[in-house]
């Protein structure tokens, strides 16, 4: 964890050439990578928007192993005493779901939007520190690659996904699976934390001129809350991560009840980092759907300080309610007082977001494509997650709910319906900004509707069967405890088994969207600004050139493109539009920037971030290539080090052909 | 281009969009009123809105108004966003006027929540004090989890032993036997990892945790069997981990207390159980604990489960035929129908047929035989010979044993006459 | 051109540049520092009875809070860096409490 | 302004912050570091504080401690905190030979708090308290095991740095990456005076 960038490793000063040092030949090892146009390219890139679009793509993957875990998981409950998956496995199965589901499908995927639209829509050309940008990415990957890795190599975690004491120690979990969990984890949790630093700096720092903090896109601000919650939850969860592994690869005793630990340390810390994770995973959603709304709404964001502010209110509270997780843990009746008061005070925050959403559609101008549709769908799923979250807060009751099905609907509604939600409505708002080509809208409306039908479907029958008394994590649920007539735990549990089926077709068409758009070239090719957006980011090119704009645009307000597409007449609030998107962007244009420099591609972030799971294997099999694994770190952070973040201009190599993909070296005219 | 097809799209979405709008409303209406049926009818034994004892009971007054407001703000909410999406479709309006919020509906908005939030927070605080009080219990009983089965330990102190003539531990597994009407405190903690108990009928869960003892109320008001399920995972077997709470009537379980404490006698010679009786010394009694039981030399045979289970105990089985389930409350000592007889008898005869226990005619042997053939087969618990490195070879659950059936059939026997 | 122009929210501080103390000073505050730290450890050798923890915190806090604004220059530079640092550091302490307390709550349960 | 990717006119002269709040990235990015990082000391000191009276076996707390001998190390590492803003104030003068000294000088105090922290782990293992001994032993050589790994990795920077320094070789703004190590170094520091006065000084 605290192998991140080092002060001593970012020296250099972008523009200054560095005295006495030639990049080419730091550390004599490798020249530095020049532009092309070939695979290679993705590997050394420090491009925001290409690692967005790398994260984007290997988090839907892992989107769909963890899918593919949880239709294993509803066929295996689709009847009584299930016999798909043997009680080891069906272990596994939902520890990793969780797990890949939360770590390595929402988490990156928001971090591929922020990657990609942050500097865009704040008007800079990169991110504060592209190389460890690149580095975090890395990470990811090799985090997430290393965690599915123990499938192969003696079975996945099966703990839960939050692992409780004592259960995860060796006596109990024997398998290397909880040692992959924690590892991967770790690594995973680089990526996050060198990510919070990169973007929390970029959005400080590298804003466009006049682009006030109140002058910012919604989407931002919710990143830029996000991140301060990773920026100081995953040094908590790094804590208990940590002294897990020291349990179970050093016999530490911090959960051995017989020396006299305390099972609950690892609750609290695990909740300390858990509860801001959830909103974590839904503040980045709730952001994508508040630039949605008011695109589509035609109006601008309902009270757009009151919910920049709420959301730093929600990020703010979320920090004093982990405990109502722990509502059964056996906390005295003060603590469970105190924290069941401060969740349900959260709702208030929640709510004014849920307000101002419709508030914003409220006396609108509402078209519905499908970026719309998702975020109604967000608006309306989360709700009834959020108010069963609100039936949790109040402690006696969640002492009946705890642990059953109750739950997994609640958060299902919440993180599927909200979180996944607002992703969908990224995706297909942003797509043909990032693809150039327009996704199919009917196609998209399928996708919508069956994703509606199927969650509800699946997630909806969860509220019944939970309050019915069906506890979650049971491997096979019995006829004996499923009540009689004809709506017993069978019915709805087929139903809920049927409806992920459903669920997942519309999830395909997702697919099969993409692939109708750009393999068979149906999509129709995307202009600069399809949906008539307010933010800056669609005032550019679709894609974006490398260096993002020409010209870095002043910004004299909030919606900067939409104020300056139209007009509104102050008198009788008619509002007309006075020039079109490509007319602002031929004016902005006319004097680009010139010496545009952007940081330059580079082996080291890889190359770093592969070392991490050689030490993570070492640790596990053999001490020995662990120390290789370390050996390699400090290596690499060496050549880092020794490496400017921008060569001089006469480091580059001309590409060999074409100059699309070129440095933008010489003067735009 | 592009953006004019997709603006004609959008021009003719609206109409498909709120057809489509109105049928899923429909559906929607219909879905949540057929769950809304579901959900209180037909009497699941877990369910959580039925409660059948005054803790229970609290959680349930406490709960049915919360659901009402967040389903009331449900309605609201989605009413709001149909109107809007109906009334605000973009019919050729005029780009409507770019306002940036009116601070008087963001506060209105606000405090609301905020007043009902007060509203449900205030009775929440009581009711949890409530359900904390300990100092009203009348008798206590120690809980302990275990992978993956309930031990109950009814200790021989205060007014357990003064009123309810426990004047001996009565040690038994499965099913907790409770005097009807009487406020029990349950002390609950775990030989191994965390689980939970929970009685859905009865009262909320508490977690089990090791190196902790956790209270909890329970109280039933009228006889009956109400199912449980321990409700933290605790591995493997945690789905077979489940347990019941026996509501007794104050004679019936003074019945019950006295035939616990009864002294053991050994099968009468020649007989098929005796032959049992040697068996269990021979192969079960190094774990499983039958009090009563004499080694040759006439010292009581005392087991020593903790050298071969993790978790350091099996269950007793001195009284096992006085319950109807074994192995985590799991499967039945009663065939189905003798089940059906006990478990859906109305109050007043249910004491008399508990009491009668497990006869040889309503002993399930099907599922019986099966454990004793190979535990680990019914019941996934770590006791192959894999699993063992790590644990210094203990098991964590009952292993196979390899009995022939002449063994099980001598066993089968003794078990029957074990209460 | 680029965003190299400084605008309204920029907080131009380049006089701030060669912030803090001279040398000198620094010497002093060490010695400070070094006199804090011999009364903590004389709480070793000498009794201060009821006095004994309140010291050592109020001790303790002293020297954090003189190295963060001395040595690390945070009284001189920028706010946004003592916002970014304090709010790591106090949600720290007030999560951390809050967790360390539920464990008394506990305990006074029984 | 290390990475950043802002559009540079080479005309600009380097001195000049080109960012939104007219601060270093650099320096940004390490105050919030430290600022995250104070939320890992704080889940190990608590970890400490909740275990450190469980003694299951092995020696208590105040059976091991050494005070007088913590106390010097304290006070040395405490000292290279004035050596560090020493090395710090040099750069920013330019004055290269000072501030390698002064490096070098922090390098070694720190190095000597180091060796001395061996000294007590030994000296405590022997006296009984190992790493698996008890949970007093397992939280208390995590906390003060990671603020070693930490002063550690400080002291490596700061030889890395006047390596760096004598060759030249370190790009950009000296006294930035100077006051940057500082600030780390600094903040180790001040993790160690609530670790002295937490764990030593008020043993359960
Ligand atoms: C995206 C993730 C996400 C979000 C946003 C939330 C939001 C909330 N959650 Fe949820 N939660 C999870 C993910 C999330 N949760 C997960 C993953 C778990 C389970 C982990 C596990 O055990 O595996 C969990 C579990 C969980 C529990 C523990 C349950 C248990 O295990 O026993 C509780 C208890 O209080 C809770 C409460 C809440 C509350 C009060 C909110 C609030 O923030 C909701 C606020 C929103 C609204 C209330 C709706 C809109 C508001 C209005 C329309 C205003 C008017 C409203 C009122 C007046 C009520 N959640
Ligand atoms: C963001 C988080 C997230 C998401 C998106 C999901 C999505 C889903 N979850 Fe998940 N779930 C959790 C987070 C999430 N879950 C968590 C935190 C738990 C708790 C775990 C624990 O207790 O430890 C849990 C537990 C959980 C359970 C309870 C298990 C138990 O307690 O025993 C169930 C049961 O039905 C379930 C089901 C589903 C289903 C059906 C989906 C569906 O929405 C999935 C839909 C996606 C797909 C179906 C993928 C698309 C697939 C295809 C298109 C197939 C074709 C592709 C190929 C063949 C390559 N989940
Ligand atoms: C190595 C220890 C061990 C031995 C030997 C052993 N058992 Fe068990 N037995 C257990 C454990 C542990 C359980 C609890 C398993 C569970 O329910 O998860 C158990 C459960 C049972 C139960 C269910 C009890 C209840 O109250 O639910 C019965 C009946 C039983 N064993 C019978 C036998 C018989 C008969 C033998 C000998 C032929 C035997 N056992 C030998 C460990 C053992
Ligand atoms: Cu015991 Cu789950
Ligand atoms: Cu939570």
């Amino acid at each position: 964890m605290t192998i991140i960038e080092r002060p001593s490793t970012e020296v250099a000063i972008a523009g200054a050439v560095p005295v006495g040092v030639k990049p080419s030949e730091a550390l004599g090892v490798f020249k530095r990578p020049a532009a092309s146009s070939s695979w290679r390219d993705w590997v050394v890139t420090v491009d925001h928007k290409k690692l967005g679009i790398m994260y984007g793509v290997a988090a839907f993957v892992f989107f769909l192993i963890g899918g593919v875990e949880a239709l294993l998981i509803r066929l295996q409950l689709i009847a009584p005493d299930g016999k798909v998956l043997n009680a080891d496995q069906y272990n596994q199965m939902f520890t990793m779901h969780a797990t890949t589901m939360v770590f390595l499908f929402v988490m990156p995927m928001a971090a591929a939007f922020a990657n990609y639209f942050v500097p865009l829509q704040i008007g800079a050309r990169d991110v504060a520190f592209p190389r460890i940008n690149a580095f975090g990415f890395w990470c990811f990957l090799f985090g997430g690659l290393f965690l599915n890795s123990s499938w192969f190599l003696g079975g996945g975690a099966d703990g839960g996904w939050f692992m409780y004491a004592p259960n995860s120690s060796t006596l109990f979990s024997p398998s290397h699976g909880v040692d992959f969990w924690t590892l991967g984890l770790q690594i995973t949790g680089i990526a996050s934390l060198t990510g919070a630093i990169n973007l929390i700096v970029t959005i400080l720092n590298m804003r466009a001129p006049g682009m006030k903090m109140m002058r910012m896109p919604i989407f931002t601000w919710m990143v830029l809350v996000t991140q301060f919650l990773l920026l100081f939850a995953i040094p908590v969860i790094t804590v208990a991560l940590f002294l897990l592994t020291f349990q179970r690869s050093f016999d530490a005793t911090f959960f051995d009840v017989a020396s006299g630990a305390d099972p609950l340390l690892w609750q609290h810390l695990f909740w300390i980092f858990g509860h801001p994770e959830v909103y974590i995973l839904i503040l980045p959603s709730f952001g994508i759907i508040s630039e949605v709304i008011p695109v589509f709404s035609k109006k601008p964001l309902f009270g757009y300080p009151v919910v920049a502010m709420s959301g730093a209110a929600i990020g703010f509270v979320g920090w004093g309610v982990w405990a109502h997780h722990m509502f059964a843990s056996g906390l005295g009746p003060v603590s469970v007082t105190v924290f069941s008061m401060s969740t349900m005070a959260i709702a208030v925050p929640t709510g004014v977001k849920i307000v101002n959403w419709i508030m914003t559609m409220w006396g609108g101008k509402l078209t519905f494509a499908v970026p719309m549709l998702f975020a109604i769908g967000l608006v309306t799923q989360f709700t009834i997650g959020g108010l069963s979250g609100v039936t949790h807060a109040v402690a006696p009751s969640d002492t009946q709910q705890t642990d059953t099905y109750y739950i997994v609907a609640h958060f299902h509604y919440v993180l599927f319906g909200g979180a996944v939600f607002g992703l969908f409505a990224g995706f297909y708002y942003w797509w043909p900004k990032m693809f150039g080509r327009q996704l199919s809208e009917s196609i998209g409306k399928w996708n919508f509707w069956l994703m509606v039908i199927g969650m509800n479907m699946t997630f909806g029958p969860m509220h019944i069967l939970g309050l019915q008394g069906q506890p979650r994590r049971m491997f096979v649920w019995t006829e004996a405890r499923a009540g009689e007539g004809l709506f017993n735990f069978g019915f709805w549990n087929r139903i809920s088994s049927i409806g992920s089926f459903i669920l997942s077709i519309g999830i395909l068409l997702f697919i099969i969207n993409i692939f109708y758009t750009h393999k068979m070239k149906k999509g129709a090719l995307a202009s600069n600004d399809p949906w008539d957006a307010r933010t800056l980011e669609w005032m550019t090119d679709s894609p974006p050139k490398e260096h993002n704009f020409d010209v870095i645009p002043q910004i004299n307000h909030l919606d900067e493109f939409f104020h300056r597409k139209y007009e509104q007449d102050s008198a009788t609030h008619s509002v007309t539009q006075v020039h079109s998107a490509d007319e602002v962007m031929a004016e902005l244009n006319a004097h680009p920037d010139e010496h545009i420099h952007m940081p330059s591609r580079s082996y080291w972030p890889i190359l770093l971030a592969l070392s991490l799971p050689v030490i993570g294997y070492g640790l596990i099999y053999n001490r020995m290539l662990m120390a290789v694994g370390v050996a390699m770190v400090l290596l690499t952070m060496f050549g880092w080090a020794m490496e400017p973040a921008t060569s001089p201009d006469e480091d580059f190599d001309p590409p060999e052909s074409g100059d699309t993909h070129a440095k933008e070296l010489v003067p735009h005219g | 281009m592009s953006t004019v097809g997709t603006m004609k799209d959008r021009v003719a979405e609206p109409m498909k969009i709120m057809r489509r709008g109105r049928a899923a409303l429909k559906t929607s209406l219909a879905v949540s009123a057929l769950a809304f049926l579901a959900s209180c009818a037909r009497d699941a034994p877990q369910d959580t809105w039925q409660p059948a004892g005054p803790n229970a009971e609290q959680i349930d007054n406490l709960q049915r108004p919360v659901f009402y407001v967040a389903g009331v703000v449900g309605v609201i909410v989605f009413v709001a966003i149909g109107w809007a999406i109906w009334r605000y479709r973009d019919r050729g309006q005029a780009i409507p006027e770019q306002t940036h919020g009116k601070p008087v509906v963001e506060i209105v908005l606000t405090v609301i929540p905020a007043l009902i939030l007060l509203g449900v927070a205030i009775p929440t605080a009581g009711t949890i004090f409530k359900l904390a009080k300990t100092s009203d219990t009348e008798m206590t009983i120690n809980v302990t989890g275990q992978q993956w089965w309930w031990e109950y330990d009814y200790p021989a102190v205060g007014s357990n032993e003064e009123q309810y003539g426990i004047t001996a531990p009565i040690v038994t597994s499965g099913q907790l036997v409770i005097p009807e009407n009487t406020k029990v405190l349950l002390r609950v903690t775990s030989r191994d990892v965390i689980h939970s108990y929970w009685i859905p009928k009865l009262n909320g869960k508490k977690d089990s945790v090791p190196g902790r003892v956790h209270l909890l109320r329970l109280e039933g008001a009228k006889p009956g069997i109400y199912a449980g399920q321990c409700t933290e995972f605790c591995g493997l077997s945690h789905s077979y981990m489940r347990m019941e709470a026996v509501v007794l009537s104050r004679a019936d379980y003074d019945a019950w207390v006295a035939n616990q404490l009864e002294a053991y006698t050994s099968p009468a010679a020649g007989t098929l159980a005796a032959e049992g009786e040697g068996v269990f010394i021979q192969q079960c009694s190094r774990c499983h604990q039958v009090n009563g039981l004499l080694n040759a030399d006439g010292t009581p045979i005392i087991s020593a489960p903790d050298q071969y289970i993790v978790s350091g105990v099996a269950p007793n089985l001195t009284n096992l035929m006085t319950r109807n389930t074994f192995a985590g409350a799991s499967w039945d000592l009663l065939t189905p129908e003798c089940r059906e007889d006990v478990w859906k008898s109305d109050s007043v005869t249910f004491g008399a047929k508990y009491l009668k226990g497990v006869t040889t005619d309503c002993l399930n042997q099907k599922d019986l035989r099966e454990w004793l053939r190979n535990a680990p087969l019914k019941k996934p618990m770590y006791a192959n010979p894999e699993n063992l490195a790590a644990t210094g070879g203990k098991y964590r659950g009952m292993p196979a044993l390899g009995l022939t059936e002449d063994q099980i059939n001598s066993i089968v026997a003794y078990l029957l006459e074990r209460k | 051109m680029s965003t190299a122009t400084t605008h309204e929210e920029a907080t131009e501080n380049h006089e701030v540049e060669h912030h803090g103390l001279s040398d000198k000073q620094y010497i002093v505050i060490a010695l400070i520092l070094a006199a804090l730290t011999a009364i903590e450890v004389s709480t070793y050798y000498v009794d201060f009875g009821p006095f004994f923890m309140p010291t050592l915190l109020i001790l303790m806090v002293i020297k954090f809070v003189t190295v963060v604004s001395y040595f690390m220059h945070l009284k001189f530079d920028n706010k946004i860096f003592s916002y970014l640092f304090y709010a790591g550091l106090l949600l720290a302490i007030a999560v951390y409490c809050g967790f360390l307390a539920t464990f008394k709550f506990f305990l006074k349960q029984g | 302004m290390a990475e950043s990717a802002i559009a540079h006119d080479h005309g600009v002269s380097h001195g000049a912050h080109a960012s939104s709040t007219g601060l270093s990235n650099n320096k940004m990015g390490m105050w919030m570091f430290l600022g995250s990082e104070c939320l890992l000391f704080g889940g190990l000191i608590s970890t400490y504080m909740l275990y450190r009276g469980r003694v299951s076996s092995g020696p208590q707390p105040n059976n091991i401690f050494d005070i007088p001998f913590t106390s010097v190390s304290s006070f040395i590492l405490l000292m290279s905190s004035l050596t560090m803003v020493l090395a710090v104030s040099s750069a920013q003068r330019k004055d290269d030979r000072n501030t390698n000294l002064w490096l070098t000088i922090t390098a070694l105090l720190g190095a000597t708090f180091v060796g001395g922290q061996v000294y007590e782990f030994t000296a405590f293992y022997r006296e009984g308290l190992g790493f698996t001994t008890s949970l007093f032993g397992s939280s208390f050589y995590a906390l003060t095991g990671f603020h070693g790994v930490h002063v550690s990795v400080g002291i490596i920077m700061l030889m890395a740095l006047v390596g760096m320094n004598r060759n030249n070789r370190i790009p950009g703004d000296k006294a930035e990456v100077v006051e940057l190590i500082g600030l780390y170094w600094h903040f180790v520091d001040i993790i160690w005076i609530i670790i002295f006065t937490l764990v030593y000084l008020i043993p359960s």
